[in-house]
């Protein structure tokens, strides 16, 4: 990363400019109840959400013994810009799993399916970011009831042995071949009213983190918590 | 004793709260103390690099198998791939979903790759011809195929898949001259290849999971109490490979996972899921796997005895 | 390739055998099989549970047993054409399994069960069916599933005319004859015949006696191991033991150790000692008792000692 | 678990009388057809009773087997889902059970492993550059029907169109340097020239079906679901045994007592049918076997 | 004469005595050509039994190979069965797993219908199943009493703890499940906000929360 300034001339701590379209694709066999098509910066990825439907027979259901627990079967498709979905896109596949399956309320109907399709358009870094927010706002448009708010973003930190590390938001791909660690991180924003003031008190819960590369558990932390101060400006700019 | 299995069976949430209200687990051990580790190098006589690790209940055994490639004109490095194979466990495993599910066991194979690409030296991989210099395009390289088998399962898996990833990559030795690959692929007896080039290692990784149970964080959860946790931070903490005794270890990959509607997961929770898992558990496995590094692997011996 | 073999053991000495049960958590039985330090194989059975709806055996009431064996390490003759040759193997061997198996379980208790074994061999030097057999047969044991009887097997093949047991791979691939049979000792009945090569009847006949006879050998042996087991109050007895005790080569009869050199002879284990071995059922007792165990001697172990580092492969 | 059917059986067997009437040792009428199809070099129709086995033999030059420089190779594959109701899903599993009867109609043919010539190999010279090309014969065979003993029909077949073979002459010619596929080599166009394969050491295989110290020929399909325990054995017109297989999961044979007399019976049965198929001149192609015991 | 010495180890295919002559087959054990078989491994329990009391007490769970007396002649063999190392003393114990007709079981009601509810079957006696066993309680095998008058609704919810005996294997993949006696039905239930409930009368029980009542079939 060249010293000073990024590549495209943003700050360290600058989002990319991030635009979403709700209820575009709604083709096909029009089943299809949410879908979102997300582009921040170049990176683009289009994601439809169908269900919750009746789940198959054949469905392993976990036990429902205790009421708060989500027992709805999360199933998504993840593929790339071209060819054959590979092994990192199954890797996708399962962290919108957990995600999904993290977010849900509990009041969501039990024994049923979620079916999460996702297809990425153009990459340019920060994937899991954009495909968990564009699912987050895919789920909302469907209606399915979700425990919380959620918004995802992704750090990188730059190799700058001597200083502090420095932290940027939003990499894209350059960035994030260079940087010494590379994280996503999702929040899970729950209260009551969503006003102005009310958006700073909100409990920011973190549903799922996936950090790659080396780093001491201080950068660590401190990549957590500008996440999270990050997540709520997202919050802040989706909100009004 | 019967009664305590249906018990457990029954209320399965009840019965582990009746533990943890005592800080101890269903199996003894505190909240904070891993199990132990044991690390055997070369297992399989047949194959160059090989070793099993049992954490407890969990065993996985790993084999490398080396195969030679082509580099195109911009690549320098050698390949890694990485294949998770869980299929012994059957279909009447307990939690029967990792032994069907395909995507979770490629999910995790896919990481421990991502990790061992990141703490091995893949330049090192590049045959240098003896004779001409090391061109910056062409040449051969080594691929390595690590294939790992997960005969029992208790919890962990990623743990120790990586845990017995990286040993057999410790007890890896290359053949001397290439032509000696060729003869070895048909071993004659099976005898693994006698070389001196080991593989070069930028970290030694070893990671340690915490389950997160109403509020109480639970060190190298078991396959119990992985099911009932609501969130599992999965730390993969690292050395430098030249400093084995150096200072703290770094982190070097992080997953949190948590089911929001069941946990409240904040930043100070994180810092301290950190402080407890990289206590001595962890270095003690990072001690048992370097200690396979440094030392010759005449079917070297590692037990990390590990009691917090 | 005069005098022993190529690891200086006798023509009917079997390799040395390390065994541990309980070795897979979470599985009603497992056990850890290794064969002269080059046949590793783990096999764990999950104890009786529903038979899943496709289950293909006749009637629904019946039980199923489902085997699966797994190659994961598959190299050698194996590799070039993993794919399909590396399953095909693993579907042939899984079926004989079942088939070997299936008459020393009691299915009339196990109604509407199943009951799955699952073998994993990580390498194989020599004939995969007789270890294969011997450690599901240890595994059932441990898993207290109602059995007839322990279930024994033996491989037997013919190379430059001379008989050898637990033959190695170079052997089996230099072998003119070869026979693996699974054989139930104490009910004297045979489940499981393969074999391949040139006999006449009485050659034949004298093939299966060579091998039932290693068979009761076996069985005596890993009768008493598994009594160390029981008596081991439940933990798996954590040493390792050598098969076939006893010495002397083929011909002339070993010193002192006579047929029973078991330890205790448990009572009538051996066959039916009541009933002679060959009375002329049918009409067809044209072969004249050659008093083959006799001609087989005692089988002998090579009596290399496990060292440590074997002894901790799989500690519990 | 005896269910009425099975009690009926093993009753009949005791009384040496079958439901269709045959007695414990007698084979279903046998009829072999050789040259069914045309463009084949040589075909047979077999049928045992209900169970009927179409084969088609064809001969081309190949390269030997590693470690077998001069033995012939011989390659069978069978379809069997001709004759099971074929719905969506189990269509796999039929030809898994295919694959799994021509390997082991192939590893008769094959012999041992360490064995350095096949069976054909034993009387005739299948060799025509040592090391380079043999003729190598490829047997498909179809399963029209199954009524029992599958593995005796096919078998059978593929002996039959194995005799049927003609093989012609050829003549390598002398040039020094060697093509990619082996020494050149023409072939004798003349079809009279053509010489036949003797097939007096080629296996079959007889399956008996064990019923306590007693043992029966020839199952048919309902026969074999009765009857648990079931050995095959693999036995050339001299009555040498070449391979055993054990029929059915379940199998139980008492040792001592039985497992003489079945190896003898078996013998004793391969040379009866194998004597009575050769003794019948190629023309007449209705056979009707009836083996005493 | 028992040809095994008490509590010592047997294995399976072990001959441990004449049948009717030396001794009884007991738990674990099978007859095999006139000779009492070891089924499992473990050690030799050999139990004289001490009057010729035919009266089975309902409560132990009965062995599924059935324990014969002794001839009539009054000579009293010992009923020889082997316990499971690790399993407790005198329990002579079928090995656990195998469902028969007579079992108790311990299950949890997954889903209601009219006619039938269904539920996985847990435990067997109070040993735990390897995996869960699908089993049915039809509308009819709720209560000996106007079986017609029942609805499956007051009877059981979804996520009940029952207590239930195996009647039949059924033919389909489920086995039959009745709660006809008054010591099998309900054991523990929860209300619809999750509280667990308190029994008030012999067919209704109670929210301590939310004060609500809910109907069941409650064991006694």
């Amino acid at each position: 990363m060249v010293d000073g300034g990024r590549g495209d001339g943003r700050e360290d701590l600058e989002l990319r400019s991030s635009r979403y379209e709700l209820g575009v694709t709604g083709v096909g066999n029009g089943k299809v109840e949410g879908s979102v098509r997300l582009t921040s910066g170049r990176t683009e990825v289009a994601v439809e959400v169908k269900g919750p439907e009746a789940s198959l027979a054949s469905v392993v259901v976990k036990p429902t013994a205790n009421r708060d627990r989500v027992s709805v079967n999360v199933k998504s498709v993840v593929s790339p810009v071209s060819g054959q979905s590979g092994e990192r896109e199954q890797a996708l596949e399962e962290s919108i799993i957990k995600f999904v399956a993290g977010v849900l309320d509990p009041s969501c109907p039990p024994r049923t399916t979620i079916t999460v399709v996702a297809q990425i358009l153009s990459e340019d870094g920060s994937l899991l970011a954009c495909l968990l927010n564009a699912t987050a706002l895919a789920l909302m448009e469907a209606g399915i009831p979700l425990y919380g708010t959620p918004v995802s973003v992704a750090v990188a930190v730059a190799h700058s042995e001597p200083s502090p590390p420095r932290l940027c938001l939003d990499p894209d791909l350059a960035e994030e071949r260079t940087s010494q660690l590379v994280g996503t991180y999702s929040y899970l924003f729950s209260s009551v009213d969503s006003s102005e003031s009310a958006i700073e008190e909100m409990k920011a819960n973190i549903v799922h983190v996936s950090t790659l590369g080396n780093s001491n558990a201080q950068t660590a932390l401190h990549a957590l918590t500008v996440a999270e101060k990050a997540a709520r400006l997202v919050l802040r700019t989706r909100a009004c | 004793m019967q009664e305590a299995e249906a018990f457990k069976r029954l209320y399965p949430e009840e019965y582990l709260d009746r533990f943890l209200v005592k800080d101890i687990r269903p199996d003894g051990r505190g909240l904070r103390s891993t199990r132990e580790i044991s690390v055997h190098a070369s297992p399989l006589s047949s194959a160059p690099g090989s070793a099993v690790v049992r954490m407890g209940n969990t065993t996985v055994i790993t084999s490398v198998e080396l195969g030679l490639f082509d580099l195109g004109e911009e690549s320098v490095a050698g390949r890694l791939e990485h294949e998770l194979d869980v299929g012994p466990l059957g279909t009447t495993h307990n939690n029967g979903s990792i032994a069907r599910n395909r995507q979770q066991t490629s999910a995790v194979s896919g990481r421990v790759r991502q990790i061992l690409c990141r703490s091995i030296d893949l330049g090192s991989l590049k045959l240098s011809e003896p004779g001409e210099e090391a061109s910056p395009g062409g040449g051969k390289a080594w691929a390595l195929h690590v294939k790992s088998v997960c005969l029992s399962l208790d919890g962990c898996l990623f743990d120790a898949t990586l845990a017995s990833a990286v040993a057999a990559l410790a007890t890896l030795r290359f053949p001397r001259r290439l032509e000696q690959l060729g003869e070895d692929a048909a071993g004659e007896d099976g005898g693994r290849p006698e070389g001196d080039g080991a593989l070069r290692f930028l970290w030694v990784p070893a990671c340690t999971a915490v389950a997160l149970h109403k509020g109480r964080l639970l060190v190298d959860p078991t396959d119990f109490e992985e099911s009932l946790a609501s969130a599992v931070v999965a730390v993969v903490w690292g050395r430098r490979a030249d400093s084995p005794g150096g200072e703290e270890p770094e982190v070097l990959a992080l997953e949190l996972g948590s089911e929001g509607q069941r946990a409240s997961v904040d930043a100070q929770l994180v810092r301290r899921c950190l402080g407890v898992c990289g206590g001595r558990g962890t270095s003690q496995r990072l001690a048992a796997l370097a200690s396979l590094l440094v030392e010759d692997i005449d079917g070297g011996e590692a037990d990390g005895m590990m009691e917090a | 390739m005069e005098g022993g073999r190529g690891d200086g053991r006798g023509p009917l000495e079997c390799r040395a055998t390390f065994l541990r049960t309980g070795v897979v958590g979470g599985a009603t039985g497992s056990a850890y099989l290794e064969v002269g330090r080059s046949t590793r194989m783990v096999v764990s059975v999950w104890g009786p549970r529903q038979r899943d709806r496709d289950g293909e055996g006749s009637s629904p009431h019946e039980m199923q047993l489902d085997c699966h064996v797994h190659l994961p390490f598959a190299r050698g003759e194996a590799e070039e054409a993993a794919g399909s040759r590396g399953t095909e193997r693993e579907r042939t061997l899984a079926r004989q399994l079942e088939q070997g198996i299936l008459p020393s379980i009691q299915q009339d208790r196990l109604k509407k069960c199943c009951v799955e074994v699952q073998c994993t061999i990580l390498e194989s030097n020599g004939s995969d069916f007789t270890p294969a057999i011997l450690c599901t047969s240890f595994a059932l044991a441990s898993s207290n599933i109602p059995l007839y009887d322990l279930m024994t097997s033996c491989t037997l093949v013919v190379v430059e005319g001379r008989i050898l047991l637990d033959p190695t791979a170079a052997e089996l691939a230099r072998s003119e004859d070869e026979v693996s049979l699974a054989y139930m000792p104490s009910r004297d009945q045979v489940t499981f015949v393969q074999a391949c090569g040139d006999w006449s009847e009485r050659s034949f006949k004298e093939c299966m006696d060579n091998c039932v006879d290693g068979c009761k050998k076996m069985r005596a042996v890993m009768r008493s191991f598994l009594v160390e087991l029981g008596e081991g109050g439940g933990r798996p007895a954590s040493h390792s033991l050598d098969y076939f005790q006893g010495g002397g080569e083929v011909c002339d009869q070993g010193p002192g150790a006579g047929e029973d050199d078991a330890g205790e002879k448990a009572p009538m284990s051996g066959g039916d000692d009541d009933e002679p071995r060959r009375e002329g059922g049918g009409g067809a007792a044209r072969f004249e008792e050659s008093r083959v165990s006799e001609k087989l001697g005692n089988l002998v172990v090579a009596d290399q000692d496990l060292d440590a580092e074997l002894d901790t492969l799989l500690d519990v | 678990m005896a269910t009425t059917g099975e009690d009926v059986w093993v009753a009949g067997v005791r009384g040496n009388v079958r439901q269709d009437g045959r007695e414990n040792s007698e084979y279903r009428r046998i009829t072999i057809q050789n040259g069914t199809i045309e463009h084949a070099q040589g075909s047979a129709l077999v049928q045992i009773g209900d169970t009927k086995v179409l084969a088609a033999a064809s001969l081309e030059i190949g390269e030997p087997r590693e470690g077998r420089p001069k033995s012939g190779v011989v390659r069978v594959t069978v379809d069997c889902t001709l004759c099971y109701p074929v719905d969506g899903t189990n269509w796999r599993s039929y030809d898994r059970y295919g694959k799994d009867l021509a390997s082991q109609v192939e590893d008769l043919y094959n012999g041992p492993r360490g064995s350095s010539k096949g069976v054909l190999d034993e009387e005739n010279d299948l060799c025509l550059a040592e090391g380079q090309s043999v003729w190598c014969f490829t047997i498909d065979c179809v399963v029209l029907s199954d009524d029992g003993s599958l593995l005796d029909c096919l078998s059978l077949a593929c002996r039959s169109c194995l005799c049927d073979v003609g093989i012609p002459k050829f003549e390598v010619l002398e040039t020094n340097e060697v093509g990619p596929s082996g020494p050149e080599i023409t072939i004798e166009e003349d079809p009279n020239q053509y010489w036949q394969l003797q097939c007096a050491r080629v296996p079959v295989y007889v399956s008996l079906g064990l019923v306590e110290t007693l043992w029966v020929y020839d199952l048919c399909k309902n026969e074999e679901n009765h009857c648990r325990s079931r050995l095959t054995f693999g036995v050339d017109a001299s009555g040498a045994i070449k391979q055993v297989v054990s029929g059915a999961s379940g199998t139980c044979v008492n040792y001592s007592r039985n497992v003489a007399n079945i190896i003898e019976a078996a013998c004793l049965a391969g040379r009866k049918l194998l004597s009575s198929i050769d003794s019948v001149d190629q023309g007449k192609d209705q056979h009707l076997f009836h083996i005493g015991k | 004469m028992v040809l095994v010495a008490e509590s010592e180890v047997v294995c399976p295919g072990d001959k441990l005595g004449r049948d009717n002559e030396d001794c009884v087959s007991g738990a674990n054990t099978h007859v095999y050509k006139g000779y009492v078989i070891a089924s499992t491994l473990g050690k030799l329990v050999c139990e004289q039994p001490s009057k010729l009391d035919f009266g089975l007490d309902p409560g132990s769970t009965t062995t599924t190979t059935t324990t014969t007396m002794g001839e009539a002649s009054g000579k009293r063999l010992p009923v020889v069965s082997i316990r499971a190392e690790g399993s407790k003393p005198g329990q002579g114990e079928e090995s656990v797993g195998a469902l028969s007709i007579g079992d108790e079981v311990l299950c949890r009601v997954k889903r209601l219908n009219p006619r039938y509810a269904s539920c996985d079957i847990s435990c067997k006696g109070n040993s735990p199943l390897i995996k869960e066993f699908l089993g049915i309680i039809r509308v009819q095998d709720v209560r000996a009493t106007e079986i017609d008058k029942v609805s499956i609704l007051s009877s059981f919810r979804p996520g009940d703890i029952v207590r239930a005996e195996v009647i039949s294997l059924g033919e389909s993949q489920s086995l039959l499940l009745s709660t006809a006696k008054d010591h099998l039905g309900v054991l523990h239930a929860k209300s619809e906000q999750g509280e667990t409930m308190v029994q008030v009368s012999p067919t209704e029980m109670l929210c301590p929360v939310t004060k609500a009542r809910e109907e069941r079939k409650i064991a006694q």
